[in-house]
């Protein structure tokens, strides 16, 4: 357990990490967020048109 | 000297809607274009385009069979703009409002004050524009398009804010003036009755 | 060719006519010329109220109080360089108008200037002397305002013509401005603070003399093609 | 060479050929990222001056280079946008933008969090790269506001380019007017990142290669959404949308 409290100075080594992580998941998850709302808008909407012909 | 303003498939799409698409036409000195169609169909669009305020996303427009884009000065140096909103000041006067034109444009050899006088606003002269009708406002958009020496008129729906005696009187100018072998671009969703080579562009 | 008759006038007098137009329109309508000011005088006043009387930290932030104060008040009057303009019609005449926009434009915000900037110049000695500030670094920080307010109003016109027709367009113009405004506050009130320490302050007013220069040939063209943009 | 890049630019070719390489830029890029951060948390000996809060640059380091470089991105193909009428160029600016904001904020936090015991306090005003980062962020905010406050896409592209080049040209003044600033007030001494010995600087070399990677990918996932945002109105987005297998 000595490894991962670095001295006095592991909590602030391990939320960089941890925010990192939740930086980039953060990221990936909107990115993937956003692509799924815009698919479905435009299927949504294409799905429309085809009914109404 | 004659001029040509022409227009090779233009095409303009704003946000979802294609406005119009391949569309050509092409005016010389002596003409009349007038573009038809129904309210908010992208008549204003067009000649906003037209007139190089608008990119658009196809197609070239060509004045004296150069295109605009590599000569703009010298493009809007050959026209004057009239639209809906007059483009003049209310807290300034007449003659300040014009002189402010003035000094921006070259000048025609008309005498001002037979402008004034012809367009009945020269009892107006000293006013604020805020203090003037709607219509009367138009009158001094007028008399700057006259005072401009340009041999290029556009008009966005010139027609609106002005009795039956203000259009006939901007028929008549727009006759004299292709007449003179000016030319003319005009927006209108009413019947036009000018005495011109007239062509005519109808948006869906 | 012979097109003799037809003659555009200098570009010069097309500077020159946008400028009197707009100090014509400032004149007649005094409040949008006054109302900065007293708010830049406003701002002066809060902060002693806020953090004390003690006339000693009155003369260590008295530089950094007026210079902020000059910063919000500028792009408070920023607001509404176009958007009469745009509104009455007059942007679309500069825009097909045959002289360059980008001379049109410096006009215009010449006469910012010097209906903004320069009134802020004339007003501070009074506030900075109920901040105990001294005579000989007054004249300092007049010549700071006087460069720096030239470089605030040419890069807020670019701000105030990307900005103009949108709704939130007050909100957004302090947004994008201030993050750009920043250098410019920080080489002015530091220069004065260390005028007031008798330090060496010539590099603050150097570097503000070719932010001038340097915001007077390029922002001009940016904000010609941003008023182009945003009047489609 | 030519016609492949015009192949790449058009729509329906980026968005097909973008699906397939975003996860061979995603898989190795996570892979080297790890064994960095490995490297980094156990392996590599502690620093004699920082102790092992100095493990913390192997993060901070990388997003601080990633904040600067989107930007560059945003603004580079912003420009070319503006002047070659490239659509796509448009639509990796519009990409660039959150993902620079969402690294720039991690790099002010970690930089935060290693001031802490470092210097003693949380934010240390006259540390200059401390500040250029924050008006970085401030710069971002600015520019999705706009892009986000202009509803049509054509019009919001070319303003938002514009805003970005005149961002980059300030970016650089606000960095030199802050140093020259902080040197006036007498900084804390700031570590230096001259000195660092080879063992400690590889993993922190294949750390920044593995964000970049990463990055890319992330990009390039982005300007895919943006992609068929903007063509939602075209043939081949319907006759995707709609044949049977689909496409997501």
């Amino acid at each position: 357990m000595d490894g991962l409290a670095m001295g006095d100075y592991g909590a602030y080594v391990w939320s960089c990490y941890a925010l990192t992580l939740v930086i980039v998941v953060f990221l990936s998850w909107r990115a993937r967020l956003r692509h799924k709302r815009v698919y479905r808008d435009i299927e949504v909407r294409l799905k429309a048109l085809e009914d109404r012909e | 000297m004659t001029h040509k303003l022409s227009g090779d498939n233009l095409t303009l799409i704003r946000g979802e809607r294609c406005l119009f698409q391949d569309l050509s036409f092409a005016l010389e000195s002596g003409g009349l274009l007038i573009l038809e169609g129904r309210n908010g169909c992208g008549k204003t669009s067009l000649i906003r385009a037209i007139a190089g305020m608008l990119s658009l996303e196809e197609g070239t427009v060509y004045w004296d069979n150069e295109p605009v884009d590599n000569q703009r000065q010298v493009f809007h140096g050959a026209l004057v703009w009239l639209a809906h909103r007059t483009g003049l000041k209310g807290d300034l006067t007449l003659v300040e409002n014009l002189g402010f034109e003035h000094a921006l444009r070259a000048h025609s050899k008309r005498d001002p004050e037979e402008v004034y006088e012809r367009l009945g606003i020269a009892r107006l002269k000293k006013l604020i524009l805020r203090s003037l009708s709607a219509g009367q406002q138009r009158r001094v958009a007028l008399a700057r398009m006259l005072l401009a020496d340009v041999p290029l008129w556009f008009m966005d729906e010139p027609f609106t804010n002005l009795d039956r005696e203000g259009r006939q009187l901007v028929m008549e100018l727009v006759e004299e003036h292709c007449a003179t072998g000016g030319m003319c671009v005009m927006a209108a969703h009413q019947d036009v009755e000018i005495d011109a080579p007239t062509t005519k562009v109808r948006i869906q | 060719m012979s097109e003799a008759p037809r003659e555009i006038p200098g570009i010069l007098a097309g500077l020159v006519a946008t400028a009197k137009r707009d100090l014509l329109l400032a004149w007649k309508r005094p409040g949008d010329v006054l109302n900065p000011l007293f708010f830049f005088a406003m701002v002066c006043t809060l902060f002693p109220l806020a953090v004390g009387p003690s006339a000693e930290q009155l003369e260590f932030s008295g530089p950094g109080v007026l210079w902020v104060a000059a910063l919000l008040a500028t792009l408070l009057s920023l607001n509404s360089l176009f958007i009469t303009d745009f509104e009455d019609g007059s942007l679309d005449q500069l825009l097909v108008s045959p002289q360059p926009l980008p001379i049109l434009v410096l006009g215009k915000t010449l006469a910012h200037w010097l209906t903004s900037g320069l009134p802020l110049v004339f007003v501070s000695p009074i506030l900075a002397i109920t901040y105990r500030m001294p005579l000989s670094v007054v004249g300092v920080m007049m010549l700071t305002l006087a460069l720096g307010t030239i470089s605030l109003s040419l890069l807020g016109s670019i701000g105030a013509a990307l900005t103009v027709g949108l709704h939130r367009g007050t909100a957004l113009l302090s947004l994008l401005i201030l993050p750009l405004a920043m250098p410019i506050m920080i080489l002015g009130a530091n220069a004065v603070s260390l005028a007031a320490s008798n330090d060496i302050y010539s590099t603050g007013i150097w570097a503000l003399g070719a932010y001038a220069i340097a915001s007077l040939s390029l922002a001009p063209y940016a904000t010609a093609a941003a008023l182009r943009i945003s009047n489609e | 060479m030519w016609k492949w890049f015009h192949q790449l630019a058009s729509p329906p070719h980026f968005y097909r050929i973008s699906a397939i390489l975003a996860p061979w830029l995603a898989v190795p890029g996570l892979i080297l990222i790890a064994y960095a951060a490995w490297q980094g948390l156990f392996v590599v000996p502690m620093d004699y001056q920082q102790g092992d809060a100095f493990r913390i640059i192997y993060v901070h380091v990388p997003s601080a280079y990633l904040s600067m470089m989107a930007y560059m991105i945003m603004a580079t193909s912003g420009a070319i946008g503006l002047i070659w009428r490239i659509k796509l160029s448009h639509a990796v600016a519009a990409a660039a933008a959150p993902i620079g904001a969402g690294f720039t904020f991690l790099a002010l936090c970690t930089g935060s969090i290693w001031g802490k015991p470092m210097w003693g306090t949380w934010w240390e005003w006259g540390d200059p790269r401390m500040m250029s980062e924050l008006i970085l962020l401030f710069l971002y905010f600015g520019y999705m506001a706009l892009r986000s406050s202009i509803d049509d896409t054509t019009k919001a592209d070319k303003a938002s380019a514009v805003l970005a080049l005149v961002g980059i040209v300030n970016v650089v003044i606000v960095h030199f007017s802050v140093e020259w600033w902080s040197s006036l007030h007498q900084g804390q001494t700031v570590f230096k990142k001259g000195t660092m010995d080879a063992d400690m600087r590889i993993p922190l070399l294949i750390m920044l290669l593995g964000f970049t990677l990463l990055f890319g990918a992330m990009l390039l996932r982005r300007i895919r959404t943006e992609v068929l945002f903007r063509e939602r109105r075209t043939k081949w987005v319907r006759e995707m949308i709609l044949s049977p297998e689909g496409g997501a």
